[in-house]
């Protein structure tokens, strides 16, 4: 056991997976040499060569192409895609080819590839550094989505996903790469090294994809969330008072179902919390989901907390941000109704 | 400050807009298509710099000549039996295609693409490569398939959604995948599978492997975004990979100037790229073969890739869904250039005193037999909508590797309803 | 008025519509002298010119980004993306571009076009040819969605949609095109000419966009569903008996919400029908804001019928598509919780 | 059936994957650069056929000598009074960049990006097209903009996202918009203004107008599928654009290489599409001047794109978030054989006697003055992260022309919930 940041976790995991496998190759923009923009491949190209770890012409559908056709070779490719806002140029090579291989082929070709990503706001990155696109892809069946809260779980999971033979999208919260975030921007950074889930092996060890966990256990709500917004939620229950139970989903697809309804049904009360733009974002499901399965134990609507339906703007990103001021008026509300 | 030059005095800008030549109706005239004689093109050696030959990527590398002879330094000299052999599977896709096609017609089965006038793109280039060198085809090169020897049964199994379909009915008639013979899962995106191939391609040299990659494209899907990353990958890194564009001219309805060929050929792409480009005569199964061949020379010695234009002619509609007499005119197969691919190696081999038009003869008859007798025997495996051939549930297999709980609850739903409603229910 | 059918209803509004705008411009793959594969844009070439109405390359990225710089310059171009299934290479210059260029401009520049394409299955076009990916341009601020399901409503909308300064993606049902179809596809297909919606003025008029219709009033259950399903929900409704209000939502973005939350709250149950993949599909949004919205009225949980998580397979297409029994099943379940 | 060759005795594979020159702690020797002497290149007639000048793509157009002479065909022959401007202009984008640089590293705003040691490409750029020519310029082409004598502090306005900002804080400091000066919204996605311009010069072809489009990408940005479909439209359409890449050597940590530096030139690409393309040193603002001239008579006159690889040199860092100490020898920009774009045009200017060395001191002064002051102009209107400068109902503005109820429902939730949490609320 050591404590690392997520990007130390994020590195580790990679750095483990090439030792065991040769077949892990990671490559992206500026990823090789360099380390990454974010520094979370750093280190790799010089332990495992150039030919494992390589920096890649700027075209996003190129770099998710070329790793399909990795994987087909029998690679098992982990490409990066420098920001989350920077997948949509790839989303033909994702959704029609990465996520339909193994069906379309009826098995004979598969594409064994774990694309990681930056995402989120709260670092001033205007609306091309701060999207949050993972609903989008949690519509393309045959694809997986796995978001981290903490470094103890982004290692675990991308061992997980690396592993994994299917297409796994790897979105890394960058507002908390650094440290946990509680939403109060005005106060100092809190370092990753005073917090739990800064606790991490430096062996490998794998959290099975599809299993969520229960950050805070509790009888007045149940509140769903994931990545950065698990320390947001965190910091507004401790300071409330309030028995909340708190999810930190960790994959959306698969979805932990089984703990998302005995919650529910325990509780009676459901709040969704996403930084993405709230119109058909993965709040919208887990609602329509938590409706149908827990119709009878509702006892209030189900409460989305979420971002707007705008681009994040760059000067009101606080505003924007799915912050403690609106998570805790969401919750008296819910908890009053 | 700029200069405040006043553009009272400019004239006005026009646009351009691309227009073919011939439209339906219209009397078909090639004649100012330029076509080099054969045997003209000059052979660079494979391990030559690309800028040392940008001069082929504005020819048209041919082999065979007017006389029926394969003349010059392309002449991939081969025997007599390889070019029988050849021959026999360039009949035999067309042969196929006509059977399949009829299939669609007669209403077995929802879709047919044919190759017709293309067939040696495909097969000469399965000739010259090696069987385990992996093919990112498009949906019209079922030629590499028919060259590799693959089961006809098999395809009209995928093509009639059957039973035995080993795509277990999911994909579109056409879209085959077949492993063991190195040939890739066709997409229904045009030009996905060319970063695809340069990806495979890549990690073959990553892995010191000595196996190399071919793709396929049509002229008209080089606009596409995937073929410029697959083009920039390919040349960043060397890869060994030799993709191929075949220009039949026609990109459904849309004739090969939307695509760029009024500016430039194909083949120039390559030069932009400062990868190897060659543009060849695509009816002529020599050039095919031997621009491969040296193509594949080039990738097994790290020479990089190689871009191939085949310059060509789509003698048929698009696809079952399409009436070509509707925007070109139907004089064009007929009066195109470079003639026919099976004709002139058929006259070849003639020429050469190997073949006959008796044995021609007798081979189409023995092919459209070989064919009808595999429709037969596909057909017991039955045919599109004639019954529902997969178990519903194979439905919500191989999505994942695993089937997670949220398809295998929908799978149960699926069963639930079926049953509720008394209808026929899988497995 | 006259009798058209749905292709001959999208013809007419855009011939309309190049009439009296001289900025209106149409392109796309096979769209200038063929007039399209499905033959929308027949005739078009012939009457305006090759400089209105023209084919262009095979690049959807490229179709999008040149219709920006068009309707920067001040036209306002139509153009086709042949079938939905390729708007994915597109979806950055949709996402990013389009969509955010009057906000990131603060309204300096503008994209006023309005993209067609031809979505769903049930033509056995196997999964690259029957997608329905409208789902995620939801989750696109700054964009709109319009489906229509009859000649009528698909030429009025189509007419707003190219006078509205904003993006907006107008998906035409391609399975009634020649015929509304009600889900029995061992029937003969009926022509439209039998069908109400098929008479179509044929000059200038328009539906506004973000307005619904009910197309069936009742008491028992409120289906809300579009395109195609309406006539596959009509079917049933009709065969079964039930007192059934069915919505149709014509535009998803922005969506009529009043008329929705109006019927549930009378009839205290809601079914949404589309052909969709189910996860993270319009439908998720739909129940979700019809639990918060009309939560105590509500009898039963919200009810989805639709495509199933899996891609559109080309021999089950009959198994894949919504169809009449499963949404019969449906419709019993829901009377009955 | 395919031959049967043993692959046993063939030699492995192996990948290429480029490396620059030098990494940080190294010498920098960029001795075998080829530079070509100014004014050896020629200049074809402005409606010369793009394939009849191929070799521009692969040379280096240069008018300014060793001597600080303008030399040769492409010299554009400017007036000193042009010259001048031309060179206030590029100092005032150095001074400009100079104070927001500091302003960022002092906390006043999020992000800056600097566009040190390529300020010809833009300004010179600026002074060859007309006002009304539409730009759309990648992040680092400011110099229009200060060419075209917009407001400093307006820009500043901007990047400071305060209250006069006229984009109302809501884009990424540097991502301008500026309609009154042809000056296109900046995206943060690299290349998608390409088909844009593309798409605008279509419509101004179209209608007839006289305008033209400009363009501009980073070389490492010519990867995108954006530029390639650009490419294929321009090419197509003829369209009435110039395509500028700017290659500065490095895209943020990755050399050129892993664009395709090694295979080729980026004017190359021109060739691959049968447009017209000039290779040019873009740190000689006369070659920039001229280049942009002669593409601009070209597009008036119908002839169609052009497309113009600048050579110049990131002299900084990419952007304010970046350290290139960590990936490159801090000794290239000194090194850099094209020297710097404002001392050339400074020395040239000297060398006809038209300038000298204490005007250009004088002038550097009163530019960091007249920053300055723009700086203490702007500021008053606030800095970022000082206050809330925008109503925070704006953001639910301009997402759409008229605000949806869903919109304006969101925005009453949130004024809502910041009374109730006592904040300070908007309008
Ligand atoms: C991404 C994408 N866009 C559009 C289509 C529709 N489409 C199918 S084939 C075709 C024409 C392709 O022409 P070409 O590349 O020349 O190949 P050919 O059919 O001539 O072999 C088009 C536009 C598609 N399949 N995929
Ligand atoms: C689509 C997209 N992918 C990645 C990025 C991240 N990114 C920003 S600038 C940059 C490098 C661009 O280099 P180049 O095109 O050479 O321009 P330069 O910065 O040198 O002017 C990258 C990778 C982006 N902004 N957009
Ligand atoms: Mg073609
Ligand atoms: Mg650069």
């Amino acid at each position: 056991m050591t404590r690392m940041n997520m990007i130390q976790a994020i590195n580790s995991a990679m750095e483990v997976m090439m030792a065991r496998d040769p077949a892990v190759v990671v490559l992206g923009e500026d990823v090789g040499y360099f380390g990454g923009v974010f520094r979370a491949t750093a280190g790799l190209q010089k332990k495992f060569g150039k030919t494992r770890v390589f920096d890649t012409p700027i075209t996003e559908c190129g770099i998710i192409g070329v790793a399909i056709g990795m994987g087909a070779y029998g690679l098992r490719p982990v490409p990066e895609i420098q920001f989350a806002d920077y997948i949509y140029p790839a989303l033909d090579q994702l959704a029609s080819e990465a996520a339909r291989l193994r069906y379309r082929s009826a098995g004979e070709f598969t594409a064994p590839i774990t694309i990681r990503s930056p995402f989120g706001g709260g670092i001033f990155g205007g609306q091309t550094h701060s999207q949050s696109p993972e609903g989008i892809f949690t519509h393309v069946s045959g694809i997986k989505t796995v978001i981290p809260s903490n470094p103890y779980d982004a290692k675990g999971l991308l061992i997980a996903a690396i592993e994994d033979n299917d297409p796994t999208l790897f979105f890394e919260p960058k507002r908390i790469y650094n440290g946990p975030f509680d939403g109060h921007y005005d106060h100092p950074v809190q370092p990753w090294a005073k917090h739990d889930g800064s606790e991490v092996p430096e062996e490998y060890y794998r959290i099975p994809l599809g299993t969520a966990k229960v950050v805070r256990a509790g009888e007045a709500v149940t509140i769903l969330a994931y990545g950065t917004m698990i320390h947001v939620v965190s910091g507004v229950v401790a300071a409330s008072g309030v028995d909340a139970e708190i999810i930190d989903l960790r994959t959306l697809i698969p979805l932990d179902i089984d703990t998302i309804t005995a919650s529910v049904e325990k509780t009676g009360r459901c709040m969704i919390v996403h930084e993405a733009t709230r119109t058909s974002g993965f709040g919208a499901e887990l609602a329509a989901q938590v409706q149908e399965r827990c119709f009878h134990s509702l006892e209030a609507p189900i409460e989305r907390v979420t971002g707007y339906d705008t681009p994040y703007p760059h000067s009101l990103e606080w505003a924007y941000f799915p912050g403690p001021v609106r998570i805790g008026e969401a919750l008296k509300k819910i908890l009053k109704d | 400050m700029p200069v405040d030059r006043p553009n009272a005095n400019l004239r006005p800008l026009s646009l351009h807009v691309p227009e073919p030549k011939f439209r339906p109706g219209d009397t078909v005239d090639f004649s100012d298509l330029a076509v080099p004689p054969a045997g003209a093109a000059p052979r660079p050696a494979s391990d030559a710099a690309p800028d040392s030959f940008r001069d082929l990527a504005y020819g048209l590398v041919r082999v065979l000549g007017e006389d029926n002879r394969a003349v010059g330094a392309w002449d991939p000299k081969l025997s007599p039996d390889r070019l029988r052999a050849m021959l026999r599977a360039m009949a035999l896709t067309r042969a196929f295609d006509e059977r399949m096609y009829r299939a669609q017609r007669q209403g077995k089965t929802s879709f047919y693409m044919k190759s017709t006038g293309e067939e040696a793109v495909a097969v000469a280039a399965a000739f010259a490569l090696l069987p385990d060198d992996m093919c990112f085809p498009s949906y019209r090169q079922q030629g590499l398939l028919i060259a590799r020897d693959w089961s006809l049964v098999d395809m009209m199994n995928q093509i009639y959604s059957n039973r035995a379909d080993r795509l277990h009915g999911k994909q579109l008639p056409i879209m085959y995948s077949v492993r063991e013979k190195s040939f890739f899962s066709i997409s229904g995106n045009l030009a996905t599978q060319y970063p695809q191939a340069v990806g495979w391609a890549m990690a073959s040299a990553a892995r010191g492997d000595t196996r190399i990659a071919a793709t396929w494209c049509g002229e008209g899907s080089t606009a596409e975004g995937d073929f410029h990353s697959a083009c920039t990958f390919a040349s960043v890194y060397r890869a060994p990979v030799i993709l191929n564009v075949v220009n039949n001219q026609w990109a459904i309805s849309s004739f090969s100037g939307f695509a760029g060929a009024e500016a430039t050929t194909f083949a120039a792409r390559a030069v932009g790229y400062g990868i190897a480009g060659l543009r060849i005569d695509g009816n002529d199964a020599l050039a095919v073969y031997a621009a491969t061949e040296w193509a594949a020379e080039r990738a097994r010695t790290n020479q990089g890739p190689t871009l191939i234009e085949h310059f060509t002619y789509r003698a048929e509609g698009h696809s079952t869904s399409d009436d070509p007499s509707q925007y070109r005119s139907a004089h064009e197969a007929a009066e195109w250039p470079l003639g026919d691919p099976i004709k002139r190696l058929k006259d070849h081999l003639i020429a050469l005193g190997e073949w006959d038009e008796e044995r021609q003869a007798a081979m189409d008859l023995e092919l459209a037999e070989t064919v009808k007798a595999a429709a037969r025997e596909a057909e017991k495996n039955g045919v599109l909508g004639h019954g529902l051939h997969q178990p519903l549930e194979t439905m919500f297999e191989e999505v994942f590797e695993d089937m997670p709980w949220h398809l295998a609850e929908q799978r149960q739903e699926m069963l639930d309803e079926a049953k509720a409603a008394g209808l026929e229910i899988g497995r």
